[in-house]
């Protein structure tokens, strides 16, 4: 197969790498025959920012082999999620990839309302698109931005974290909070966009580029960076897949895999965009796609912007969208749904449910097991960074410790999607 | 008249060193208020006015902290690897001068340290001892951070070393005095047109002021305490005023290598138009005087340019990404040793063939 | 992938074309008929169109070490997996459950097994898929499944010195630490 | 892999030219965009002594609310509490007196009411579960920072908004439907 | 309100007429305190989302270095401010301990959002239920997370705390009963 081929090229190219760079760290350990060091790398360290510890074997500089301590941060969702009604299981979500939270919500929205059959209306498909996007964006200019603290270069940070600021802004016109946004609701959003939001959401959409392109500009051709982060932390796309890589770090290494794409949900097939792919996923190639996602997520908010229908912002499911609350004062069968709603007792259907969708980091899975209670039965999430920090001691192993910590922050593992 | 001679000179001494405590201790302000300024922030401003105070509020903190002697550390190497720091770092400052002289009747008053007229070699001695200093904290620290951050520092300065002490050859093969009141002298002669040095040596300075980030251990070398990595490198295990001191260090060594870098290549206390402005002042004032305000000027002058390479090394600082270790000792040995080899060549070159001298 | 765009452009195309070669529930099904054989699959229902077959962990380690090798059907991702456990099923108290996907045929294939509590092994999956490693862990960790084989079994989220499986039914939520709930009347 | 789609986009990675070898145009560049923002309108708010706009959806701390007659509007059903999912709401139902018609509107009412602060998300489940329209998140008030953990049980004391009208949160609060009418009532007048 | 915390300790009470040492010593207390309530560098102890938060407050619309606090001492050492940002599981409570143990006095702890200071929506097996368990926190922010307003709020608590601190607080029967309960030597 002409894919076999391909790979070898590709791992051809990051097995030069690794030896050019073992080359370049001349004392190895036949050398001198001396003896390893051990660092703990975390779980404070600060280029773990979440929090996970690496135990790692040095010899000198070089890292000899690793062992990844993670759960410093378990909290239990998945048991949680089984004592709470289906609509309170959103502020966790929330809580899982705090830097993208609008994905977590939607996602779980999109799960239950597979599972309850609910048809959502344009519209609000649309402000989903709107509001996932965005997430994507803040999500993506997080990383890269980090990316650029632990190489050294904390301005580029402070640059993108006034757009974050900006972005929370319009989440706070939308849901009235800023991170952990708990947006929307089985059935559609909570309110329609003001136009207040609009008018943000309208001047962010351009503004940003530029600032974006200044950020680019910054960091894409400086040698000292490229140097940082080519070659580091490779991982070929035969590996990535084995190890259940999804996201932009599978892209990086080169695998066109996009569930936005593959499993359009909400409304993704209106749009058009493009999966940028990388060459050898490494550090730089992992950077260049989320720099590149950014602007394509862009192009997606701008076209659903244009293209925003009319019409109502939920379902019509009085079983499970709350009704408006000007009913709920005056009219009796809507107090009715409201209580059954309230106390969580809508009638679920038996069966089991796994939606997936295109998170920050990957394919963030949803499997929902009803047995027609009140609460899930059992609910599995599919944590994107929990499966690809996996391979992180394998990806650093032979390279130096700056190498590590750049690697680390490249994979953007976020801890609380880590350790649920 | 000899004892008021030195009490001057002492008084001068005392100035200096007030002044490069005194620098010190604001760039760690000027720090702050660059670097936010730099990033869209204001920086600090609820410490007195416009934050002024902020620097005596950390020295004060810092002061004040509990010391702290870290399990299995050397004590007393512990203590002596800040203080030596620092005092390399102070000491290097006596032999910059900041001014040309100022005459009180027959007193003559240099407005430099002291005078040696092997000043250059003065100050690298010293500044490269300041590395033991890293080198000795990082080891009694007992810390396996510390430690790589020691390595690194060690190993970076003497690559370093090397390369700016051959950029410095060039400017010393021009001069042929290591004195750098001479030196500073000689980049304007009354009557003649000369040229500061960066004009004939653009490509030592070049190489100067990339190995005098990497000796003061500023990004994009800052790889012996670079945060993200090390924690914070071989003060990791410091607390209270030791910590201080090492950070105190860093700035006064900022403070050095400006002073060093406006000398060798800036012209020092030189000024455009200085003989001119003289000789106008002096046909209503008097040579002495017009002298006297030259070098008042010229200390004014010296110092907006130890200011404005301050300034660089902090927008460079929060600009750039930080090297590798082994990129930056690549970059040492294989970039910046041959570059300044072949400036010496072509130095030795032009100044056989007369274009410079 | 270093194939020009846009011949790997019209490689897909071909693929996203409706061709009658595409992968279907029912033609996976067939084909795992084929190759496992009818009896190797009970409970085979494709709920929100996803397939979902119950086999024994006897077969598992092989049904899924073959379909990864398989060139048809290419279903050599895998997704996720997870424990389960239903106290009230006798003697099929717990299971497991794993996601399989294929990336270029865009189907998914959700296979389970149950086993007594008594009795909770179940072979390895890392040797096939390194991502396994860590999701055994975690079942492990919550449902006390063990997986003979494994390199590193040892508790992945939870601390080392717990002395039970968290997620299983039995166990409560709470730790029992928490003093400020007062509620009686309102709380779940 | 063979490709999985036909959006595939192949970022290109140019290998360096000699320029970006050199290091030096690229430190230009990016220095030279620091110093713009040097000298660029900066964009901090200082503070407390200037405050951000909130949107008037934020989701602050709590409030009971009263009605335009002054009575609490609490009716102690305990939806909130059982929204809420960090089980932070705790209450005490009791049954109006005689007499008492003008402090409560409905014939139970909260005798006590507590909000734990500290356990509170802010993820707004509580007003949406409201049917008396009593429990809102203010959109201008944030729970405040304190020294010990007691003082951040919120009881009826510190709930509840104050008698006088003028004194209630008047920005940025979803108005109960009374209010609404009302404040219409009350802006049609004068003109 | 928090007598145990910040402790009024009256110096030795000056005879009649030595005022001037007394005065002295007071005015240098004075000037400490507000020294160090104008340099807290923090030891941001983020885990999860709320870290976010403090990054927004480092950010540009915000800028905690305005009150002195934009070092981040990743170093205990170095750090005057605790500040545990997020949540603290169970796993996780013994390293938060250890890090409070390597701090330098004086020391200051900050418990930020509802996870840190009481666990949150996370009432689970693993989650601590709050760090007050295992530290003293002197300032609790609540809010999931707290806005940087509140996070600034917080830290100008802990200024007044740090203003208003005698000078020998750590030398006090009432601070070492303080950390006598929580097993710290």
């Amino acid at each position: 197969m002409a894919v076999n081929d391909t790979l070898a090229g590709t791992h051809k190219i990051i097995e030069e790498a690794r030896e050019q760079q073992h080359n370049q760290l001349i004392p190895t350990v036949n050398d001198f025959n001396q003896e390893l060091t051990t660092l703990n790398l975390g779980p404070t360290h600060p280029a773990t920012h979440g929090i996970f510890q690496n135990i790692l074997q040095m010899d000198g500089e070089r890292i000899v082999s690793g062992v990844p301590t993670i759960g410093y941060i378990h909290r239990a969702f998945e048991k949680i999620a089984e004592r709470r009604p289906l609509y309170q299981i959103t502020p966790l979500t929330d809580r899982m990839n705090y830097c993208s939270s609008p994905i977590n919500n939607m996602g779980w929205h999109m799960t239950v309302e597979k599972l309850l059959g609910i048809t959502v209306p344009k519209r609000a498909q649309y402000m989903r698109v709107i509001m996932m996007e965005l997430a994507r964006i803040v999500d993506h200019l997080i990383c890269n931005s980090i990316l650029g603290v632990d190489t050294g270069a904390f301005t580029g940070f402070l640059y993108v974290f006034q757009e974050r600021e900006k972005v929370y802004e319009i989440y706070e016109e939308v849901c009235g909070a800023r991170l952990t946004t708990n947006m929307g609701r089985i059935g559609g959003m909570e309110r329609d966009f003001t136009p207040v939001a609009l008018e943000k959401l309208r001047k962010w959409v351009k503004e940003f580029p530029a600032v974006m392109r200044e950020f680019q500009s910054m960091f894409d051709r400086n040698r000292i960076f490229m140097d940082r982060t080519q070659y580091v932390g490779g991982i070929t796309a035969e590996k990535a897949l084995n190890y259940g890589f999804t996201g932009p770090n599978l892209r990086a290494a080169g695998v066109d895999y996009d569930v936005r794409v593959m499993n359009p949900y909400s409304s993704y097939q209106d749009f058009e965009f493009d999966i940028p792919v990388g060459t050898n996923g490494d550090t730089y190639d992992r950077y260049l796609v989320r720099n590149e996602e950014i602007w394509q997520s862009l192009r997606i908010i701008e076209q659903a912007l244009e293209n925003l229908p009319e019409g109502p912002y939920h379902a019509d499911a009085p079983h499970y969208y709350l009704p408006p609350k000007q009913a709920v004062y005056q009219n009796m069968e809507a107090l009715i749904y409201h209580f059954k709603i309230i106390m969580g007792e809508i009638e679920a259907p038996v069966g089991e449910v796994y939606h997936s969708v295109e998170g920050g980091n990957g394919e963030l899975g949803f499997y929902l097991i009803s047995d027609g209670g009140r609460t899930p039965y059992r609910l599995h999430f599919r944590r994107p960074c929990f499966i690809y920090y996996q391979a992180y001691s394998e990806m650093v192993v032979g390279q130096s410790l700056s190498d590590a910590i750049v690697t680390l922050s490249s994979m953007n593992v976020i801890a609380g999607e880590l350790d649920a | 008249m000899e004892l008021p001679v030195l009490g001057w000179q002492a008084l001068v001494i005392l100035v200096v060193f007030g002044i490069s405590l005194l620098i010190a201790t604001y760039s760690t302000y000027a720090e702050r208020v660059i670097a936010a300024f730099l990033q869209d922030r204001v920086g600090p401003d609820r410490a007195g006015p416009f934050g002024i105070l902020q620097p005596l509020a950390d020295a004060v903190k810092l002061f004040t902290k509990e010391e702290f002697f870290p399990a299995g550390a050397n004590r007393a190497l512990f203590v002596f690897g800040p203080c030596l720091a620092m005092v390399t770092a102070l000491m290097a400052s006596a032999v910059i001068p900041f001014g040309n002289y100022l005459q009180f009747g027959t007193t003559i008053v240099h407005l430099q340290g002291i005078e040696v007229n092997i000043g250059m070699l003065y100050v690298f001695g010293v500044v490269s001892l300041g590395v033991y200093g890293i080198m000795i904290g990082g080891w009694a620290s007992n810390n396996k951070f510390s430690l790589l951050g020691a390595i690194r520092a060690a190993s970076q300065n003497i690559s370093y070393e090397l390369a700016m002490g051959m950029a410095l050859i060039a400017v010393l093969m021009m001069s042929g005095t290591l004195s750098l009141r001479e030196i500073t002298l000689q980049q304007s002669v009354p009557g003649e047109w000369h040229f500061w040095n960066i004009v004939k040596q653009p490509i030592g300075f070049i190489i100067f002021i990339v190995c005098a980030f990497a000796e003061t251990n500023r990004t994009p070398f800052d790889l012996p305490e670079c945060e993200t990595e090390l924690v914070g490198g071989y003060h990791t295990e410091y607390s209270s005023m030791k910590m201080g001191l090492y950070l105190f260090a860093e700035y006064i060594n900022v403070f050095v290598a400006s002073a060093v870098m406006s000398v060798l290549y800036f012209g020092g206390f030189n000024f455009p138009f200085q003989y001119e402005l003289r000789d106008f002042l002096a046909q209503s004032q008097g040579a002495v005087t017009a002298q006297n305000i030259i070098t008042i000027l010229g200390v004014v002058a010296v110092f907006i340019k130890i200011f404005s390479f301050i300034f660089f090394f902090m927008w460079v600082r929060w600009t750039l990404p930080r090297f590798r270790y082994d990129q930056l000792m690549r970059l040492g040995w294989t970039i910046l040793i041959p570059l300044a080899i072949f400036n010496i060549l072509l130095t030795g070159g032009l100044i056989l063939l007369g274009v410079i001298q | 992938m270093a194939d020009p765009n846009e011949e790997a452009a019209a490689q897909s195309a071909a693929v996203t074309e409706e061709d009658p070669n595409k992968l279907t529930n029912a033609r996976v099904l067939a084909n795992l008929h084929r190759m496992f054989g009818e009896d190797a699959f009970t409970d085979v229902e494709e709920p929100y169109g996803l397939l979902t077959a119950t086999t024994t962990r006897e077969r598992i380690h092989d049904i899924i070490e073959t379909l990864q090798a398989d060139e048809e059907m290419q279903l050599n991702f895998l997704t996720t997996m997870c424990g389960i456990h239903y106290p009230d099923h006798e003697g099929k108290e717990l299971g497991m459950i794993y996601h399989l996907h294929s990336l270029v045929h865009n189907v998914r294939l959700r296979l389970k097994i149950f086993f007594p509590i008594a009795d909770p092994v179940v072979p390895t999956l890392t040797d096939i898929y390194a991502t396994a490693n860590w999701m055994e862990r975690e079942a492990y960790d919550f449902f006390g499944i063990i997986f003979p084989g494994h390199p590193n079994l040892i508790r992945i989220l939870n601390v080392e010195d717990m002395d039970y499986h968290p997620m299983r039914k039995e166990y409560p939520l709470e730790d029992g630490t928490r003093e400020d709930k007062t509620d009686l009347f309102f709380g779940r | 892999m063979q490709p999985l789609s036909n959006r595939a986009k192949k970022l290109e990675k140019k290998p360096m030219t000699l320029a970006e070898r050199a290091y030096l145009p690229a430190i230009f560049q990016g220095l030279s965009i620091t110093l713009r923002h040097f000298f660029s309108k900066k964009a901090t708010i200082r503070y407390p002594e200037e405050t951000r706009p909130f949107s008037p959806v934020f989701r602050g701390l709590h409030v009971l609310k009263r009605d335009e007659q002054g009575r609490e509007r609490c009716t102690a059903c305990g939806l909130c509490a059982v929204a809420c999912p960090a089980e932070a709401i705790t209450m005490v139902a009791g049954e109006r007196k005689k007499g008492e018609e003008g402090l409560y509107r409905e014939e139970k009412y909260a005798v006590s009411y507590e909000i734990n602060m500290l356990r509170c998300i802010f993820c707004g489940l509580c007003e949406e579960a409201c049917p008396k329209a009593a429990v809102y998140l203010q959109a201008d008030k944030m729970a405040p920072p304190r020294f010990e953990r007691d003082e951040f049980i919120y009881g009826k004391d510190r709930l509840v908004e104050p008698v006088a009208p003028d004194a209630r949160s008047q920005r940025g609060i979803q108005l109960t439907p009374e209010q609404a009418q009302a404040l219409n009532a009350k802006l049609a007048q004068p003109a | 309100m928090n007598d145990i915390r910040v402790p009024e300790i009256k110096t030795v009470a000056a005879p009649e007429g030595i005022e001037g040492a007394g005065f002295f010593a007071t005015s240098l207390e004075k000037v400490v305190g507000i020294a160090r309530a104008n340099s807290l560098w923090p030891l941001p102890f983020a885990t999860s989302c709320c870290g976010i938060e403090f990054m927004a407050t480092m950010g540009a619309h915000y800028d905690i270095s305005r009150f002195g606090s934009e070092r981040p001492s990743f170093s205990p050492r170095q750090a005057d401010l605790l500040m545990v940002m997020g949540t603290i599981a169970k796993k996780m409570a013994p390293i938060v301990k250890q890090v409070y143990e390597q701090m330098a006095e004086p020391r200051w702890v900050l418990a930020m959002g509802a996870c840190a200071c009481s666990g949150g929506i996370f009432d689970s097996y693993s989650v601590l239920q709050g760090i007050d368990r295992i530290i003293p926190v002197d300032v609790y922010v609540p809010g999931c997370p707290p806005r940087p307003e509140q996070v600034l709020d917080g830290l100008m608590r802990v200024q007044d705390l740090a203003r208003n601190e005698s000078m020998r607080r750590r030398n006090s029967p009432e601070y070492q009963a303080l950390l006598e309960s929580y097993n710290i030597k």
